[in-house]
């Protein structure tokens, strides 16, 4: 039963997708919807065999690594899947009314759209060096893809330059897979880590894998296609790509790092990986606060918030491990509704410059809610998600007694209160006459409807989170390195 | 020293320099032909290596396919645009060089370290093949053994087709500067020509159960074919994509999918092929899809249609 | 004693690609370039063929005719070029 | 000094080359020539640092080549749609000529 269920979680999107691309428009959003709704009751049922302390494993084609491929499914991908279920479901809402599926963006945005959740779930069941490089492409090229659907001239150039970076990254990973298949003979990453040992080999292997990852990852200083891709894309686009699609590379890393790299037990490299990560806080909250247009803040924000999953490596314990998690999570989903609150205002105002949102509460309030919350959780004030992720994360590095890396998460809950208070000021302040007569660009659009829910929903979800954390930590806790007591 | 290794010094300096050439030179449009050349050394140096499957698809997709695509964006974005090859602040290139001389030395050693291990997935693949009634071993990892990398890679050529169709918006297709069909040597390569490309691709394809060969060479062939009847303009590229094309673009993921899904329904694990008719199904859908696929990427249409219609 | 011939006929031949090679990059006219192109191209059936025999391995025969099939439709996209250049 | 020797090295070789011409090179469609001759030094280091079976070269490899091939060719399809309309739309064939980050 749970092993057919996880063949759900990617066969049931892949499907919708074919359906949709053949079938005439006006079926597309019943097909997407299903396609989609499918996964949560396959996802149940994995969850319920996870906590009875199974692993749920199944050999694709009936032949087990190192002949074929196996998808496999502990607590910590198990997490990522839900995050991906949430964030998916409530940004597919907010695409229904921002990508109607008889419109000619709609179109296009739907067949891409299922095929990058059927590959974003293959690759968090998938652990073959191999597979996940073709997973991997395609969550590239569909992200790419989508970026460009506005046919914007500069979200054209991002889409660029994140393709050819993308395109990078993936050789330089392909290329690590190739020295490891050849050095141990398997493309399984558990295996490779069993056989690989130590050695030059293991260490430029390894080496070119994570910059390759990193560079997908965006950590400073490879984030240079970031803040672009992510700040000119549509709205449920880059809500996706900040909440899930960086996430998949760091998830990769970690699996790598923790599950297979016995070669990489060295102070040092997870030393600059962390020094990394304490860079990324710093430069992209400061970055953040001085945007002058909301999406490329919202945009920042992810550079900096990432930086804290690479904290992990340094700290490199259970507390870090289950902080790191729960962030990627509270990060994922208030980044989601952060960025859908942005788009709302965005196509409310006609311009996402900061100076425009001047008075948006009284026109918008349910928009400047759901941003002002997630900003709450991004910020890690009780008592939302990100309040809980970073205190774990505090909690981690003070016992491992790493003052400096307390000093960087500190200051980075500081520096974020500074670019949310920024936004949520301008939100809140009173209009002075002359920019109440000037009208908004474009029409005010979905004041109350499913894009402002969807916000809504997902900001009101990070401060949950927060509430009820004890049921998500236990399945986190059912994921943990070997190595890592509960 | 022997015959053989002089010939791989040979290649190898070749595609080395080659390469460089072809990142630094002067003249885009000279370097996308070498860049084509550099394919053809490629595909020696796979049959040198022992492995003509890789041959025929380096021959026909990495360096055919990939040097007509190019060939036809250049043509596109109009004559040599460029300005200057490189940047023009030749510190930056000097440390680039060096960090990149530096990491080709790195995985040059490492790589030269490597042992191959007894028990590799590829001796694991030779145990296994009988059981599959397949003869081509590499047909085999990738129907069999590893169907879930290509049924993915199937995905990844339907997105790139759908992701062009988004970036070229609405715009008219791609502009095929045709080969004016009536003169002679054309005409008749069309007539000749074609005929025996659809032979070859479907030799390709049965041949590929047992011998070197199958799906992706016999569709880069068939796309051949494809090019070159939308580059004398006997199919026309369209701005829509009828209910033929977006089923044809489909039908080989769609076949994967349904034989992958259908055997959990039959008690098996995902992913299992049930019989050899599913193997020429699959292959045989793959095939019409890539050719399809790969000749609408080539002329940037959403549809085709014949000339008279 | 064969083996070795036909490896020193596989030689000569890639020596021949060499010098096309370098006659594409000094040109100096557009006719001295598409001239060494085209005989690259027949030069890499030969070779196969050759190697065909050379190695033992007769499916390069497949990629050889494989190559002629395909050099076809290269030469037209290739020609289709310049003549739209001058149109511009 | 072996076959496979000669073609690790020539590959490292033009893996090297692929990278700087990737960062160096102006011209979208040259950097997208730089990626392909990369991919194709990525692969002939797979075939050959994964051995030979008494049947010729590893099998698996081989089969991850040929699906690398594949998506190569499709990756570059895109890039090259990608470019044709970018230059479409601004004439430029370069990233660098302004700094977009903050516009």
């Amino acid at each position: 039963m749970a092993p057919d269920a996880l063949a759900v979680l990617v066969f049931a999107p892949l499907v919708a997708a074919l359906a949709v691309i053949v079938a005439p428009p006006r079926a597309t959003t019943a097909l997407a919807l299903a396609g989609i709704a499918l996964t949560a009751p396959a996802l149940w049922v994995v969850t319920a065999a996870v906590l009875g302390g199974e692993v749920v494993e199944v050999a694709l084609a009936g032949a087990a690594p190192p002949l074929g491929i196996a998808w496999r499914a502990d607590g910590f991908s198990l997490t990522m899947a839900w995050l991906t279920f949430v964030v998916v479901a409530f940004v597919s809402l907010h695409a229904l009314a921002s990508f109607p599926s008889t419109s000619d963006a709609g179109r296009r945005f739907w067949p891409m759209w299922l095929i990058l959740v059927a590959s974003v779930y293959a690759l968090f069941l998938s652990a073959d060096l191999f597979n996940l490089y073709v997973t991997l492409e395609l969550v590239t090229l569909t992200a790419v893809a989508m970026i460009a659907i506005g046919g914007a001239p500069a979200a054209m150039r991002a889409a660029m330059r994140y393709l050819l970076l993308g395109l990078m990254a993936s050789l330089f990973y392909l290329l690590a897979t190739a020295l490891l298949y050849g050095q141990t003979g398997t493309l399984d990453l558990y295996q490779v880590g069993e056989r690989l040992g130590e050695g030059a080999l293991a260490t430029t292997a390894l080496a070119l894998m994570i910059t390759g990852l990193l560079v997908k990852s965006a950590i400073v200083p490879l984030h240079v296609w970031l803040p672009a891709a992510h700040g000119k894309a549509p709205g449920p686009v880059s809500a996706v790509l900040s909440a899930l699609v960086v996430k998949v590379t760091l998830y990769i890393l970690i699996r790598l790092w923790f599950w297979a790299g016995g070669a990489l037990d060295d102070g040092l490299a997870a030393f600059v990986l962390g020094l990394l990560g304490a860079v990324a806080i710093v430069y992209g909250s400061i970055a953040a606060i001085v945007q002058t247009r909301l999406k490329m803040l919202v945009a920042y924000s992810t550079v900096a918030q990432l930086g804290y999953v690479m904290l992990l490596f340094p700290l490199a314990s259970t507390a870090a491990f289950r902080a790191v998690t729960f962030h990627v999570l509270a990060h994922g989903v208030a980044k989601a509704a952060m960025f859908l609150a942005a788009a709302n205002l965005l196509a409310a105002l006609g311009s996402d410059r900061l100076q425009r949102l001047v008075g948006a509460d009284q026109r918008y309030p349910v928009n400047v809610l759901a941003f002002a919350l997630a900003g709450v959780s991004i910020m890690g004030l009780p008592p939302s998600g990100g309040f809980v992720a970073k205190w774990m994360l505090l909690e981690a590095a003070w016992q491992s007694q790493g003052w400096g890396w307390v000093a960087v998460i500190s200051a980075g809950s500081l520096l974020a209160a500074v670019y949310v208070f920024r936004v949520v000021a301008l939100a809140y302040a009173q209009p002075r006459p002359a920019s109440s007569v000037r009208r908004p660009g474009t029409t005010p659009r979905g004041r109350f409807g499913a894009t402002s829910v969807a916000a809504l929903a997902l900001a009101v979800l990070a401060i949950v989170l927060g509430i009820a954390s004890a049921p998500v930590l236990s399945l986190i806790d059912l994921g943990l390195p070997p190595g890592m007591a509960p | 020293m022997t015959v053989g290794v002089v010939v791989d010094m040979m290649l190898g300096l070749a595609l080395v320099a080659l390469s460089l050439r072809v990142v630094t030179g002067g003249s885009l449009f000279r370097d996308i032909v070498l860049f084509i050349l550099f394919g053809l050394l490629v595909a020696l140096s796979w049959a040198r290596l022992g492995a003509p499957d890789l041959a025929l698809a380096e021959a026909a997709i990495g360096a055919g396919l990939t040097g007509a695509l190019m060939l036809m964006a250049y043509r596109s974005i109009g004559a040599d645009t460029e300005e200057r090859p490189v940047r023009r602040r030749p510190g930056v290139a000097l440390v680039v060089a060096v960090l990149t001389g530096s990491l080709v030395a790195v995985i040059g050693l490492a790589a030269l370290g490597i042992e191959r291990v007894p028990d590799a997935a590829g001796d694991a693949v030779l145990e296994a093949l009988p059981g599959t009634g397949l003869g081509n071993a590499v047909t085999g990892v990738l129907l069999v053994f590893r169907g879930l990398d290509t049924m993915l890679e199937m995905a990844v050529l339907l997105v790139a087709l759908l992701g062009a169709w988004t970036v070229l918006g609405d715009a008219r297709p791609g502009r095929v500067h045709r080969v004016d069909r009536r003169t002679p040597l054309v005409g008749s390569l069309l007539t000749v020509v074609a005929p025996i490309t659809l032979l070859v691709a479907v030799h390709l394809l049965l041949a590929g159960t047992d011998a070197p060969g199958g799906a992706f060479q016999a569709c880069a062939v068939l796309t051949g074919c494809g090019v070159l009847m939308v580059l004398t303009g006997t199919l026309r590229p369209t701005a829509v994509a009828g209910f033929a094309t977006r089923l044809l673009v489909v039908a080989g993921l769609a076949a994967f999918v349904l034989v992958g899904a259908g055997a959990g329904f039959v008690g098996h694990a995902p992913m299992t092929l049930t019989g050899t008719w599913a193997v020429y199904l699959i292959e045989t859908a793959m095939m019409l899809s890539i050719a399809l696929t790969m000749t609408l990427l080539f002329a940037r249409a959403r549809g085709l249609r014949g000339e008279g219609s | 004693m064969t083996a070795t011939v036909l490896g020193l006929a596989v030689v000569f031949l890639l020596l021949n690609l060499l010098a096309g090679l370098w006659r594409i990059g000094a040109g100096p006219t557009a006719a001295d370039r598409m001239l060494a192109v085209l005989l690259f191209g027949s030069t890499t059936v030969a070779l196969l063929l050759i190697m065909a025999q050379w190695l033992g391995d007769a499916s390069l025969r497949t990629v050889a005719l494989l190559f002629v099939v395909l050099a076809t439709i290269v030469t037209l996209a290739f020609v289709g070029t310049p003549s739209d250049q001058e149109r511009s | 000094m072996s076959t496979e020797v000669v073609y690790v090295l020539a590959a490292s070789a033009v893996f090297g080359a692929g990278v700087y011409g990737l960062i160096v090179a102006n011209h979208l469609m040259r950097k997208l020539l730089a990626l392909n001759v990369m991919s194709s030094a990525v692969f002939v280091t797979m075939l050959t640092v994964a051995g030979t079976t008494p049947e010729g070269p590893d099998p698996v490899a081989q089969a991850l080549v040929l699906t690398g091939i594949v998506i190569a060719v499709a990756a570059t399809a895109f890039a090259l749609a990608l470019l044709v309309r970018l230059v479409q739309e601004t004439g430029l064939v370069s990233l660098r000529a302004k700094d977009d980050d903050g516009a």
